[in-house]
């Protein structure tokens, strides 16, 4: 049987199959549709030092191919995580990612420190396509500068392996990704959403409730491929690539282009089994093509 | 559940309103009234989402599960296409129920347009209790009134309600509802499914009436599950303290004192 | 009956419904469907100086809800086309714009001075999603000093109405846009195509010749719609907004973001009518809500 | 043009192939063999371009037009559930036909697999004008060769081979067709289709063979009209300078020397 195992760098998955974060919540709704130890693992909602209500209604737009969330991170805090989430979700044996976000440098520091004393987690994602608001609601993700010295930072700050998830929203991805890379990341994440908007031509206004939303789904997947065919060949870091990624075809699209393991988001809304069901197709993919690990087709159509 | 459910019937039975007959029996013994199942609609990309429907009926012995929707846009005319013997893929039955108090003998039940379709179950289900039914049901004009009698128990009284008055009291059905009330008299409580004005109004007005009212609300969704936050509704806790819940798990019926508008 | 003329600044249109450069050839082909004096405009294949041979095929890939191309600027060059495809395309009575694209800053001047000497030409469009070889093949329309230098000059050397079309691969559109505004651009389009990638799984290889190409279509929009949301208020000049047009609803969100004209590419592809059904649902619609201009509702989205 | 045509028949001919009948009067009496209908499968965005096939058969009399095709992909797999009476929104017909030199009396048609499609339509008009037709025919096994009968004139001479051998000439249709040959013996002139290998194997030897040779390419398209430049093919003109051509316009009926390969 083809062996499944990846290595992440310093993360060792199960398998390379995993749950984007906010598209999984917590991960108990989709226990009740499979068993959560299947996963490579669960990259959970964007986690905030304190609560945080979110964004206010409509949150959700369609849009061709894809869709628009304007959630806001909407999380109940670290503590509460901490207290109730948390051991829910390892009970339910789920391999766990933390993904943490953040309005301040400190905001970041602090979740990962505190989170380094906590055993069961296997990796922290940094989620940067957050406003920086002490310096004046630049992105943590659009600047080489405001983003290496987070990494920096976060790295001394913590133990566990370090993902760093980057936003498509920018002139030059591969900057960013080196950046990162020589900052300190163990891992990339690519990608997070696209900025976009709907208008409601009824209404004649916008359609969320947070006027503009992050674009996922099929839509976006030739630009997230594109995204980690340009990294791969810049940094020697493991990429986890995302993006409208819904069956095999898709994935392997993603592992051909680079990545060593993939994260399947928006599709989980449209069939709550499409992770397992990737994982027997890329099982049975890899056993008809003799493949021994996925690692033999990593990167295979770079040329 | 994730379950292909095969279409019985599919048929339009008022101007751009139809009744969907499917036949699935988990969800048939599952489903309460006030939950909905979240469709998808074709097994393609376009539309991407899945679309939300009340259950309108739900009938454990043949199998049975009913819908009724009004075509609005894309998803809806897709799957107004839908032709007897196919199969539609549903997840469901989802959503927290109407919950009825033991101790109330009647029961209001009050709808705008098709907002009718999960009290036309809630109906059966209370007048199976010995509940005393009366509804309420308006829309703007009357050739968009669904033929009540063959969905609502023989009991329940029907009140009707129209804006261009072709049919029943002529204006809103809030103002048909609170004309016929000696608020106070009577013991009762209120369910009510329509569109967001009509709950709004309501929530107010039943503040002075202080009737139990359960509403059920409507918001855009994605997951349907309770995983992706995104169809959050506006809530105002004891103390006061506003914050969000899920129109998909905490919902789709809320306690009207709940809601924040 | 509403009348559908526009003012782009000093670009009059006798309604505001475009062909999209690259997505009409030189008119010809869609002449013969319909009479091309309806539209707008015809804004034509970019130009460059010399003629251009294009990308190596495939050149074209479906993606979810758009398409991906690799052109590659193919074009006969300044002088054939001002002998032959120009005076065809004028005998067919369209209203012309010309789009330029060049490898240096020499080659769109020279452009846009001997298209100044043309008669019959409505104004230039600056495709800014060219690599600048002498810069060592950063593109001209990604960095704000490179761009604003180019316009600045293009605009001295030119007496025609100069838009400026912006590409969406960049981290904030709106320093572009303000940029292009102060150095001297009349109008805006926006946007012109994602940077994407399409891998063949079955050849393990990328399925264009290029690699990569630009994604458009009805994927886009939400991304396209946001961009002249966000410029809107920043700039005064006007916005040609495009990105996933095909129909009245998609062309109304883009009034509303905030363009004061629209042009319609890939849908081209899909209904060769696309154009005049949308003019003709535009008129009605402006009929039927009683208005008098289209500047009634243009940006009326904005909140 | 771009017309709605109405589905007279679309049936699975062998496995995964179909054979479908089109009325739309304008096409059949504008078609010539070699030209193409560019489709679009669903009045939706998935998929969301035209789909291009070579007319496989046009009679003005009838107004029917013929398609045939083989299931590889999202949008011929939706084009075969397309049921009689349904309509399919077709542009056409399109591109530069084969054209015949008048006084060669001697047609050889060369066909790899589906490639058949626009040689059955050419075989009809040629033998029309009484020619002589010799078709060679190749697929990789018997299971996937139409039934041919069904649609070449009587007097059409069929020749088949089969990669595995079993049907007819074991191996390739272009050594099945090199092993018939006595070069340069016959007048005759070559019209092929099928896989781009086989057609650039079939340039090459007749290079030395010296036929008179038109291929009918493939590329993927976009507009289909000649707007957008998308469906390039590599071409060399006389004097050895390369350049790209359209296969929607300038072809898909190439002179074999024109292509470079
Ligand atoms: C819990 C719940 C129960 C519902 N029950 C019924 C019912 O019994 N009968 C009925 O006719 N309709 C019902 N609706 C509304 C129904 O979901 C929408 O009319 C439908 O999704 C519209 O889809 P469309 O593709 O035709 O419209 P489009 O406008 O093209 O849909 C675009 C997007 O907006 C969403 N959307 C549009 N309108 C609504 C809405 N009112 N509520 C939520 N999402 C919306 C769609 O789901 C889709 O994601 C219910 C909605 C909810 C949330
Ligand atoms: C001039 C011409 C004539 C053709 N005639 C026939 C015919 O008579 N019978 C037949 O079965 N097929 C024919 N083809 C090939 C046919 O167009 C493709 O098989 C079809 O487009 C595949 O669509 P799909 O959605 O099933 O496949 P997918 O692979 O899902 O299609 C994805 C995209 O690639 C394009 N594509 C895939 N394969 C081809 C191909 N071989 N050529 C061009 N584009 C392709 C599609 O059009 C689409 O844009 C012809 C192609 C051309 C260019
Ligand atoms: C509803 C929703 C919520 C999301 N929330 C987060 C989040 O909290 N943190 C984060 O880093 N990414 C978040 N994302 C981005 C996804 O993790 C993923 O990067 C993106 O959706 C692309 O993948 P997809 O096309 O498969 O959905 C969210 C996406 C969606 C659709
Ligand atoms: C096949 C094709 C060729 C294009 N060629 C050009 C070009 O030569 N110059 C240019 O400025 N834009 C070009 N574009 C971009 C379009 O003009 C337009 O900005 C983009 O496609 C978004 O609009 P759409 O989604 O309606 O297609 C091209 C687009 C396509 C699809
Ligand atoms: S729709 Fe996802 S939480 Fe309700
Ligand atoms: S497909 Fe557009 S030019 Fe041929």
């Amino acid at each position: 049987m083809a062996n499944l195992e990846v290595n992440l760098g310093p993360l060792k998955l199960k398998n390379p199959v995993l749950a984007a974060s906010g598209t999984f919540g917590f991960g108990e709704e989709y226990a009740s549709f499979f068993e959560l130890e299947k996963l490579g693992a669960v990259i959970v909602n964007s986690l905030t030092l304190k609560p945080k209500q979110g964004n206010p209604p409509p949150r959700i737009a369609e849009t061709p191919a894809g869709m628009l969330n304007s959630i806001g991170l909407q999380n109940p805090g670290l503590e509460a995580f901490l207290e109730k989430d948390f051991p829910r979700l390892k009970s339910l044996n789920a391999a766990v990612i933390i993904n943490i976000a953040g309005d301040t440098e400190d905001d970041y520091l602090t979740l990962a420190r505190e989170l380094s004393e906590i055993n069961g987690i296997l990796a922290l994602e940094l989620n940067l396509s957050c406003p920086n608001v002490k310096e004046g609601g630049i992105f943590f993700g659009n600047s080489v500068d405001v983003m290496s010295r987070l990494i920096s930072k976060v790295r001394r700050a913590c133990r566990l392996p370090l993902i760093v998830k980057l936003t498509p929203n920018v002139t030059d991805i591969v900057e960013l990704a080196e950046a990162a890379e020589s900052s300190g990341a163990d891992i990339l994440s690519l990608i997070n959403t696209l900025k976009g908007m709907v208008i409601d031509v009824s209404k004649r206004s916008p359609l969320l409730g947070n006027i503009t939303g992050g674009l996922s789904g099929p839509a976006v997947r030739p630009v997230a491929v594109r995204m980690v065919y340009e990294v791969y060949r810049s940094v020697k870091i493991p990429i986890i690539g995302m993006g409208g990624i819904s069956n095999l075809d898709d994935a392997l699209q993603f592992f051909l282009a680079g990545a060593r393991a993939v994260a399947v988001g928006s599709a989980n809304f449209i069939d709550p089994y499409t992770i397992p069901r990737l994982i027997s197709d890329l099982q049975q993919f890899m056993e008809s093509e003799g493949l021994h690990s996925i690692d033999e087709i990593v990167g295979a159509a770079q040329r | 559940m994730l379950a292909k459910a095969r279409v019985l019937r599919n048929e339009e039975i008022v101007p751009g309103c139809y009744y969907l007959q499917l036949e699935e029996w988990q969800i048939a013994r599952g489903s309460l009234p006030g939950q909905f199942l979240h469709v998808r609609i074709v097994d393609n990309i376009a539309p991407f989402l899945r679309r939300p429907f009340s259950i309108a009926g739900a009938f454990p012995d043949s199998g049975r599960v009913d819908i009724i929707y009004r075509i609005v846009g894309k998803g809806t005319e897709l799957l107004s296409r839908l032709g007897k013997g196919e199969y539609l893929d549903c997840l469901g039955p989802l959503g927290t129920p109407f919950s009825p108090a033991r101790d109330i003998a009647v029961s209001v039940l009050l709808a705008g347009g098709v907002g009718i379709a999960p009290l036309l179950f809630l109906a059966r289900i209370l007048s199976g209790e010995g509940k005393k039914i009366l509804v309420y049901y308006g829309a703007s004009t009357s050739g968009e009134l669904l033929p009540l009698k063959e969905f609502l128990p023989k009991k329940a009284e029907v009140f009707l309600a129209t804006e261009d008055g072709s049919a029943g009291y002529r204006g809103l059905v809030t103002d048909l509802f609170e004309s016929t009330l000696v608020a106070g008299t009577r013991r009762a409580e209120i369910f009510a499914c329509g569109p967001k004005p009509m709950l709004k109004i309501l929530a107010q007005k039943n503040r002075y009436w202080g009737y139990p009212m359960q509403l059920s609300l409507e918001e855009r969704m994605a997951c349907g599950i309770g995983a992706c936050q995104g169809c959050a509704v506006k809530v105002r806790s004891e103390d006061d303290k506003t914050g969000y819940l899920r129109v998909c798990r905490e919902g789709p019926v809320f306690d009207f004192q709940e809601v924040a508008w």
